[in-house]
């Protein structure tokens, strides 16, 4: 197969698997049209991500990176989690496939979203 | 425990058979066909005796087969020579919607080129309809080409009944049986065909030999132009090992035709009456009887294709799948959604062919193993869940 | 005892090292490259692999280097598919009056199809004169066809020359190489052409599979349109055992290349100074020092390039001629015509071409039984008789 | 080979090869730079053809066409002789390939134009 072992580790043992009971935050990217969905929930404790769930329709890669981007994710300041981009998901993950490179936008979009959706629930001068 | 080799389609290995009837043409009768000693006449020997035998396979005459070097070289052959020596009558050619795309690009390509084409739908089983292929005729058509069996959902489509019309109208009419010869019985006068192409690695023959039926009569101007090889009309050294191997590939294939029909048949149904009992919501795509045997063609809702390919090649069954995320062009499947499915479900699809050396144990197999990696990935996706 | 070969030209056989790596491709390892799974990854590497063999051959990139089931077929993707693709520059093309049908033949149909083609003609040693390339390139010129070694006199043309000539004017070279390359070192950057036609069987590879070398950057069309193999650039199921033959038989020329050359030399060289030694009025054909190594081409005068090969045939050896009455199509060699052999002479043609696994033992053999074989046909020669 | 046995028994084993000292009749047929020539020599005693020679310059069958039509004629009245044709030689041979046909022709026009040529020698009456 095209991928790498962490990869195929990942996929056939995804973790954060599921929704979290009353999420802080919820992030949903892609289109099941054409192709992959992934969709973030954020537990938000003391500005830090505290847990992190995932669901994913979508191909090998996808199920990969929104396993190890929730694992990214976890424990890391709102700030941080933001600063998560495709390559470093990419390359915690030893590489992808040239084609699969754009999977790996989706999880760094999807966690941007869940962190937006907590913002927004938010009273603003608490986002700050 | 071996692969379960569930993707026929894609290709299938050489029986041993051809593999030994192939071997003395690499190093010892390894002469040229066109040489005039005792080399070439023993090589001349080989490549005529194969010829008698796929003609025999699909009912035609000996000096009606040319030798190819793949499904796909036959049909641009075909399409490309054929619209060349007919472009007097015009320039128009009739195609379906669901052709592999051996047919569809060259269609394009001379679309691009100063063709007028017109694209035949089809119906939800993937069948074209004989009446709207003769509305579309027209005086200036050069070319009907519609395929005998799809690849993807294995509907076999209303060849004869077309053939009849083209003849009638008399425009020459090539058929795609690239996926059909050797799986199923194929007659090149039941079909009232004016050209073939078939493809030797579909049927337990070699890779990189393929043939074009072409009715004595039709005319055709080459695709590749040089020596006199196949008559002029397909130059090019020939395969003489490959070509050996074809024809022990169309004689096993004539004479296993009644069992290997039967039997994948049989091996077919069980397998997707097992899946539907076991799975809910599931899409069984192409004709209920009339496709290949082998041939079963599902879309699992809610997960992807590329996805279960991966569960399932872990567990050691080999299949394919017509999603984006499989397709190297990143494109869903043209057939599906020509069927009419959803692109979503489109991102389901699973294919799974069958072949006379599979089992029932292997079937079995795959029923026990596919419910939990179908359960698997539908609880991980998010469109699952918005359903409940 | 064993027949001689000395008809390399025509074909060689796989060498055992070829058709081990082969073996394993046929009916284990036979996935098709497109799969994704495990199966497919297997074929894939091993076609991968194979074009790095190759491409190391001749000095190429990796992905420089295409897939095709023969010379011919090389040829006529790089002068129908570079013709087309350079169209908008113009439709002219240059091309020598000595080209092997796999060339002349496309550009023929070419020029029925709207090309202008100008033939630039050779010397008595059948050289084409760069500088008269040179005078023949026009703003119109979309392609330019010139052979690197000749198939029956074995003369080797001043490619890098050319080369460097349409490189200056930016107009896309083509060379045929289909019996060069595993025969004498080849090296497309010395050359600096932007394509170049190879064929497997020509120096131990398996028939059925050639390859296009095409500079990073050269656009062309694709003669066999369908599937994504080859980038799109040539549809098909690749011919997985073909192709790893072929690298087989790159790894073995690369590294046999010094002694083959030497070896063939020198072999071909006995022959050709025992010939004329032995035999009165030889006229011997292409250049003396510029041809391949292999390739001993002569006129043997009264008699007729059939009977002698009957005669060799008889004592076990097996050769060529481009005599008439040796030819399918009835008609005389057009190169021996082009280096200015009157028509009498093409007809006692014979070729013998060598190769490193012939012995001293065989050429002496050769030397032993021509002379007699001569005399039996000069006697019987009315046109002999005359000349005394 | 494409070749009958009996044309490359003819081949290997040439009859009648050569010439005759002071031939009755010379023919020759052919061209030597688009093929083959025959050229055949008879003797004539008593309006029979007593001995007769040939020379060619051509392919197998060419030579084995040579070969079987001076046997052929040997023997013969010159009516006889002139009534051999190309289908009554090739089938002595056991037929020849289509694209050898053309030979077979080659040896009856030798041999007529011999028969003519020992004709035009005579005196008139003689001929009747
Ligand atoms: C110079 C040349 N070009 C092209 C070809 C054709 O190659 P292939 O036999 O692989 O079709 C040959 C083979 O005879 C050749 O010698
Ligand atoms: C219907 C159909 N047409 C054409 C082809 C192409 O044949 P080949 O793989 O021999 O090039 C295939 C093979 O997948 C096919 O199934």
């Amino acid at each position: 197969m095209l991928y790498s072992e962490q990869v195929m580790e990942h996929f056939m043992n995804p973790r954060n698997v599921g929704e979290l009971e009353n999420p802080d935050g919820v992030g949903q990217e892609g289109n099941p049209t054409c192709g992959d969905v992934m969709q973030i929930h954020i537990r938000v404790v003391d500005g830090t991500i505290a847990d992190c769930r995932f669901k994913t329709f979508g191909c090998g890669s996808a199920i990969a990176i929104s396993s190890q981007i929730t694992e990214m994710a976890k424990g890391k300041t709102l700030e941080e989690a933001l600063a998560i981009t495709k390559e470093d998901v990419a390359s915690q993950l030893g590489g992808l496939p040239p084609q699969k490179m754009h999977c790996s936008n989706l999880g760094a979009a999807a966690l941007r979203k869940a962190i937006e959706d907590y913002m927004a629930r938010r009273p603003a001068e608490l986002v700050q | 425990m071996n692969p379960v080799y569930a993707d026929h389609i894609a290709t299938t290995p050489c029986r041993p058979e051809v593999f030994e009837a192939m071997k003395p043409y690499f190093m010892e009768h390894f002469g040229n066909p066109l040489s005039l000693h005792d080399f070439g006449q023993t090589a001349r020997d080989a490549i005529e005796a194969a010829r008698e035998q796929v003609a025999g396979l699909i009912g035609a005459k000996t000096e009606e087969i040319l030798y190819t070097s793949s499904g796909t070289e036959s049909c641009n052959f075909a399409i490309k020579g054929m619209t060349h020596a007919y472009q007097k009558k015009g320039r128009h050619i009739v195609t379906s919607s669901v052709e592999h795309h051996a047919v569809a690009n060259p269609v394009k390509f001379l679309e691009k080129n100063g063709c007028e084409v017109t694209t035949i739908p089809v119906d939800s089983a993937g069948r074209v309809d004989p009446d709207q292929v003769a509305r579309a005729l027209r005086d200036d058509t050069a070319l009907v080409s519609i395929m005998l069996a799809n690849n993807e959902i294995g509907t076999i489509q209303p060849v004869a009944e077309i053939g009849r019309i083209t003849r009638e109208r008399g425009i020459v009419f090539h058929t795609d049986a690239s996926c059909a010869v050797g799986n199923v019985p194929v007659d090149v006068e039941a079909l009232q065909v004016d050209a073939l192409s078939l493809s030797g690695h579909k049927f337990f023959g070699p890779k990189g030999v393929g043939a074009l039926y072409l009715r004595k009569g039709t005319r055709i101007t080459p695709l590749i132009h040089g020596g006199i090889q196949e008559g002029g009309r397909r130059a090019g050294a020939d395969n003489v090992p490959g070509i050996v191997g074809l024809g022990a590939a169309a004689v096993l294939a004539r004479e296993e035709m009644n069992d290997r029909v039967a039997r994948v048949t049989d091996l077919r149904n069980r397998l997707i009456s097992g899946i539907l009992e076991r799975v809910d919501e599931i899409t069984y795509n192409g004709h209920p009887e009339l496709r290949l045997p082998g041939n079963v063609n599902i879309a699992v809702n809610y997960v992807e294709g590329e996805s279960l390919l991966l569960l399932l090649m872990h567990k050691g069954i080999l299949a394919s799948s017509g999603s984006t995320c499989t397709s190297r062009a990143l494109k869903a499947s043209g057939v599906l959604t020509a069927i009419g499915l959803s692109e979503q479900a489109c991102q389901g699809s699973l294919q799974m062919t069958l072949g006379p050396g599979n089992t029932d144990a292997e079937v079995d197999y795959i029923l026990d193993v596919l419910p939990e990696i179908v359960s698997k990935l539908r609880a991980m996706s998010p469109l699952y869940h918005r359903k409940d």
